[in-house]
């Protein structure tokens, strides 16, 4: 069975007072996601990718269209408080900007306490709770010394997006969508992500939506690219096919305008 | 070469200044009628104070304040006959001066306001900006510091205690200008060359009262403006470019000059009210003055037309501003692509 | 020597804070040569965004020249244009000898009057023909592939890719010999970068320009046009190398770090698999002793804690600076 | 966190004087009246005095001592400036955070209304409201001036707020379950707090500046002493023209150190806060 079936997804934007103009940022997208399948939504800034991830985490309404997890239809079952917070625990995310995922008046670990606070068996007590937090730090491989307490501005920006990962493995999601989470760190720290990312996979079952403009990372780490454009799917298929033998025209020019590490491009 | 989307920018400002004028004629309309204690009771034993000599005048007045506000008619049928007359520019009947129209009375005063605000306005506009920019072209040297000191102490100096001062100072003490009015008491306004240096002697004080107070603002929004700008992209391209100095700060100027001018149209208000006050400090025979004598009577009807009128001046201003605005900045005129 | 067309020695430049200093760029010796494209790499705080301010002797407050000689060839003879101060070098040589494509091209030119007026303006700076100059950016516009008439419009009426051509077109006006382009690239859509890439390549060819010096964090790109790379770490160069045979086999720890962080859609990529290079670059304020790397370096030695490897040539035209290979020279 | 964000303030020297005049003028009006025990209303037969040790500032027409006045005008006005920018201040927050909250239709309205409110005189407005109301106290006038000043905030406040709704940290929280108005305590209002601070001190020159000119033309507060009401009774007895400085310069140079002081604070930590503007 699916654990997320997106159908016929839809977003209109509204813009404008007096002449109102209307912009379809999401055209009928339609897609699953199985247990322990990593996807990735790959497209270019306006392709409606990031559009997508923001109504399947519940934080954007869409105009028409279903999103089902796990069978419930998380736009019209979730009516009751609790139900809603069961599926912030189980649907999760880990966005692009580490800057920006961290409020800068309250110390790092804040995330990871409002994580131990959506818990279904929420820990008796705060040493509890702190040596939860502890682990999630080491799982991430980094030092609980030299987190907590830390205001943002004093770890780096890997160090940040490690710590949005502990804040998963608090939770174990069944999915995470992770919203370019490495295109603004440090290529060395890239393959740390990543890595953390396919071990949640490995070890939890979590399924993994990547969402992202890189088609290189998609290429390395999905079993399932949707290639978007202007709001719509335009193709889809394993890393394999949809990479060596594009179909669509606009994934063959997206695919010979990216620059390889192995070839020399022949017509610059 | 008017585009169609510089159209459709002066047409927006003008349907929302044109309902920002209903709204504010609307609160005129409904002030007297909201507050508690009956203020139209108040005229109308006012009225006898006031006219006490002439008890016909009153009874002729108190009937037209009757009517002019239409009381006893239904509130919506005394809206519709007040907003129509608005319109039409009738704004009723003075009590002080009756049987005089508040629109008479306005009218002739409204020049020497207009003479006083405009110039002044405009001038400090023109020395602040320059001045501001100057500083943050020579960002950090003393000419910087003293021009941003400067402009931070005399900002906050109020048009008309800096009119008290130079009346004081360039009036009483050295007695080199006239002290108060707009021409000397006797003089009847024509267009000789005598009445025009008598009244040019007498407006010196409040121009340069009102300038020097208003261009400390400008001044400090200005260098502001231009430290921003000095750091931004075009202007290190130009510079990569090998562009002289000069013409980047020409570059420089010109664009944070824009924002100026919209800042322009926002501060009229309060240029506007600065002023009143100080027509009131140096008795000078404009609005503002208009308005203080019939504040003292409790001329409603004339207090009134005077918002009316200021407001709709200051909306006119605005809209003047806006247009100017639109012609210059080619992102408005042309349409900046999305 | 003679085909050198710019030459840095030993290059040190700190933006120098009340108390301390930032090391951003320490020691760096390196040439470029006519008519080549040379890539500067390294991740963000490495300097290389304060090298090219450096190379256009862009000293502002407070960045400044520590020590080291700058040389650029004009006219067949070596200027030190180190010797010289900022407004020295900005009134003879930016904009006719070296020009620049900032990182951010989009915005690069004044917003408020027509391109047409700029170049104008561009004329009177450099003294020189209003009329010839406008005809030779009608020419460039139509090389980099812009309709001619555009240059009667104002930058916003073009899209981003567009404007970032127009200001190719303005910046090479002069065929100016050294060309910089600081990430040229980042702000713009892949297939937006690849016409640039070609863009630039095509005035090289046509010898508007002689040489490109192109900085950024994306091998990949580099790759594409670079003949030569440069790979930046902490303020230092750690391997100067041509292309094939640095992809081929990299010589420095941290330059294979590198490369093996990179993912392309290539097969091989996935092959190789992706690796981390653990640790974070170091602050320059206060860098580690010795070699620079050498905290996240898998094959450290004691001597890396101790001393600073030089950059040495131990092939011909590959330099690295590392004690692994310090054997293998002499 | 608190104390690290202020303690660069004291470095500052802008700051420093600012703050330092400012608190003379907080201690003259909180102080003085406690100290210089003189009844500022009280008539006597030394009218029109120029300074002398019995009246360190000199007496008007009716022989009341100056500098009893200025000390009770300072505390009057500080408090008209202090409640007018509590007032501006709650309106313009709550505006400007319910437009950025709840956008839409909610939002068009609201950002309407201020429009409507920034491009009217506000003085103009206080003046014709005043005209109607026979008594005015001193919060009266003070509500006056303060419904009026707050569109630029909540227009500031607004903008501020929709890009910090556009980090995702706001988002996260939410994911974490938070209400919308856990939301807005604990992420959105700190972060615009130095703003508001910088605001809530530019709108108590509003309500300084708002009170002494509603006094001059006869609209200000009907009981009390306040520095417009100084300068209102300098006007109405001519002191200017018949030469008694002591009598207008004090409110005016009062005010003038006062608002400028706040200016000069404001300034400071708009450049404390705001790095592209800190010198080197």
């Amino acid at each position: 069975m699916s654990r997320l079936v997106v159908k016929n997804l839809t977003k209109i934007f509204t813009l404008g007072f007096f002449s109102k103009r209307y912009v379809e940022a999401v055209k009928n997208v339609s897609f699953e996601v199985k247990e322990r399948e990593i996807v990735s939504l790959v497209g270019e800034s306006g392709s409606g990718k990031t559009t997508t991830a923001r109504m399947i985490l519940r934080l954007l309404r869409p105009t028409s269209g279903t999103i089902h997890f796990e069978g419930t239809d998380i736009w019209n079952d979730l009516n009751d408080k609790e139900s809603l917070k069961d599926f912030r625990r189980k649907v999760h995310a880990v966005f692009q900007d580490p800057f920006a995922s961290y409020n800068p008046f309250y110390p790092v670990e804040r995330t990871l306490w409002q994580a131990i606070n959506l818990l279904e068996n929420t820990p008796s007590n705060k040493k509890e709770a702190i040596e939860l937090i502890k682990e999630s730090l080491f799982r991430v491989g980094l030092d609980p010394k030299d987190i907590l307490g830390k205001y943002p501005h004093q770890i780096s920006g890997g160090q940040k997006q490690r710590i949005m990962i502990a804040r998963c493995w608090i939770l174990r999601p069944l999915l995470i969508v992770a919203d370019e989470p490495t295109s603004m760190i440090d290529a060395s720290s890239r393959g740390g992500i990543i890595k953390l990312l396919e071990e949640l996979r490995e070890k939890e079952g979590t399924s993994i939506i990547f969402i992202t403009h890189d088609l290189g990372l998609a290429y390395y780490v999905s079993d399932t690219i949707y290639v978007m454009k202007n709001g719509e799917i335009v193709e889809r298929g394993d890393p394999d096919s949809v990479v060596l033998n594009p179909s669509h025209s606009y994934t063959k020019l997206l695919v010979g305008s990216i620059p390889k590490l192995y070839r020399k491009m022949e017509d610059i | 070469m008017a585009s169609r989307s510089a159209v459709k920018y002066i047409l927006r400002r003008l349907i929302f200044l044109f309902i920002t004028y209903v709204v504010a004629t609307t609160i005129v309309f409904i002030l007297p009628r909201a507050i508690p204690g009956n203020p139209l009771s108040q005229i109308l034993s006012n009225l006898s104070r006031v006219a006490q000599s002439n008890p016909e005048a009153i009874r002729a007045a108190e009937k037209n304040l009757m009517e002019e506000f239409g009381l006893g008619k239904p509130w919506y049928l005394q809206y519709v006959e007040f907003i129509g007359k608005a319109l039409k520019g009738d704004l009723g009947t003075s009590i002080t001066y009756y049987p005089r129209k508040v629109m008479d009375l306005i009218v002739p005063v409204i020049p020497w306001t207009l003479v006083l605000i405009l110039p002044a306005t405009i001038v400090a506009w023109i020395l602040g900006n320059s001045l501001g920019a100057l500083a943050a072209y020579r960002r950090n040297t003393w000419i910087d510091k003293g021009v941003l000191t400067g402009s931070l102490v005399v900002s906050q100096i109020p048009y008309y205690w800096l009119g008290m001062i130079f009346i004081f100072f360039f009036g009483v003490k050295l007695g080199w200008l006239p002290v108060q009015g707009a021409y000397s008491q006797g003089t009847i306004p024509d267009l000789s060359w005598a009445f025009f240096m008598d009244a040019l002697k007498h407006y010196i004080l409040p121009f340069l009262s009102i300038v020097v107070s208003a261009m400390g603002g400008w001044a400090i929004g200005m260098r502001l403006m231009v430290i921003y700008e000095l750091g931004s992209d075009y202007a290190n391209f130009s510079e990569y470019i090998g562009m002289k100095d000069k013409r980047i700060f020409r570059y420089v100027f010109r664009n944070s000059l824009l924002p100026q001018v919209t800042g322009l149209a926002l501060s009229l208000g309060s240029v506007l009210g600065g002023a009143l006050i100080t027509e009131i400090v140096f008795n000078y025979p404009g609005t503002g003055y208009l308005l203080f004598k019939a504040l003292t009577t409790l001329d409603y009807p004339l207090i009134q037309g005077v918002f009316v009128i200021l407001i709709a001046s200051v909306y006119l201003a605005n809209f003047i501003v806006d247009f100017v605005y639109a012609l210059i900045d080619p992102r408005i005129r042309i349409g900046q692509e999305e | 020597m003679e085909n050198v067309l710019l030459k840095a020695e030993n290059l040190r430049a700190y933006y120098k804070l009340e108390k301390v200093s930032v090391k951003a760029v320490d020691g760096l010796s390196f040439e470029i040569y006519e008519d080549e494209v040379v890539g500067v790499v390294g991740e963000s705080g490495c300097g290389k965004t304060t090298l090219s301010n450096v190379i256009f002797m862009n000293m502002v407050k407070p960045l400044t020249l520590v020590g080291g000689k700058i040389f650029l060839k004009v006219n067949g003879s070596f200027e030190e244009i180190s010797a010289l101060s900022r407004d020295e070098v900005k009134e003879k040589f930016w904009g006719k000898e070296m020009t620049i494509i900032p990182q951010s091209a989009m915005n690069a030119l004044m917003p408020t009057i027509k391109m047409e007026r700029y170049v104008q303006h561009l004329a009177e700076s450099h003294g020189l023909d209003a009329r010839e100059l406008i005809d030779k950016t009608l020419q460039r516009f139509k090389e980099v592939g812009l309709e001619t008439s555009w240059l009667k419009r104002y930058p916003f009426e073009l899209s981003g890719g567009m404007r970032q051509r127009a200001v190719i077109a303005v910046s090479t006006i002069l065929n100016p010999s050294l060309l910089v382009a600081d990430e040229p690239t980042s702000a713009l859509d892949v297939v937006n970068q690849k016409v640039f890439l070609k863009v630039l390549m095509s005035l090289k060819r046509r010898g508007i320009v002689k040489s490109i010096i192109l900085i950024t964090h994306d091998i990949a790109t580099v790759r594409q046009i670079a003949d030569r790379m440069i790979i930046m770490y902490a303020g230092k160069i750690v391997e100067l190398s041509p292309i094939d045979e640095l992809l081929e086999k990299p010589l420095h720890p941290y330059t294979e770090g590198l490369l093996n962080s990179v993912l392309t859609p290539e097969p091989e990529v996935k092959k190789r698999g992706i690796v981390t290079i653990p640790g974070a670059p170091p602050n320059l304020i206060d860098p580690p002793s010795g070699c620079r790397f050498h905290p996240r370096c898998p094959h450290m030695m004691d001597v890396c804690k101790e001393k600073e490897p030089p950059l040495v040539e131990i092939e011909p035209g590959r330099r690295v600076a590392c004690f692994l290979y310090a054997g293998e020279r002499t | 966190m608190f104390l690290t964000m202020i303690k660069p303030l004291f470095k500052n020297k802008k700051f420093i004087i600012g703050f330092s005049i400012f608190i003379i003028f907080l201690l003259m009006g909180f102080l003085g009246p406690v100290f210089y025990r003189v009844d500022p209303t009280e008539m006597t037969w030394d009218y029109e005095q120029p300074p002398s040790p019995s009246h360190p500032l000199g007496t008007d027409t009716y022989g009341r001592d100056i500098l009893a006045q200025l000390f009770h005008g300072i505390r009057s006005s500080l408090y008209i400036g202090f409640l007018a920018a509590i007032i501006s201040l709650v309106i313009g927050t709550f505006i400007g955070t319910l437009s950025a909250v709840k956008r839409g239709l909610v939002d068009d309205t609201l950002m309407a209304v201020t429009n409507i409110v920034l491009t009217t005189p506000s003085i103009l407005i206080a003046i014709l409201i005043a005209s109607y109301l026979k008594v005015r106290s001193i919060e009266i006038v003070a509500l006056i001036l303060g419904l009026f000043q707050w569109p630029w905030f909540a227009r500031a406040i607004r903008a501020q707020l929709m890009s910090v709704m556009s980090r995702e940290y706001v988002n996260l929280s939410i994911m974490a379950g938070y209400s919308d108005l856990r939301l807005i305590f604990e992420d959105l209002i700190p972060t615009i707090a130095t703003y508001a601070f910088m605001s809530f001190v530019l709108f108590i020159n509003g309500g300084i500046m708002g009170e002494a000119g509603l006094s001059l033309i006869g609209l200000g507060p009907t009981r009390g002493i306040s520095l417009g009401i100084m300068l209102q009774w300098a006007v109405l007895m001519e002191a200017v023209r018949r030469g008694m400085w002591w009598w207008f310069v004090p409110p005016g140079l009062s005010i003038v150190a006062i608002t400028a002081s706040l200016l000069v604070i404001s300034t400071a930590m708009d450049e404390v806060f705001n790095p592209r503007l800190r010198e080197e």
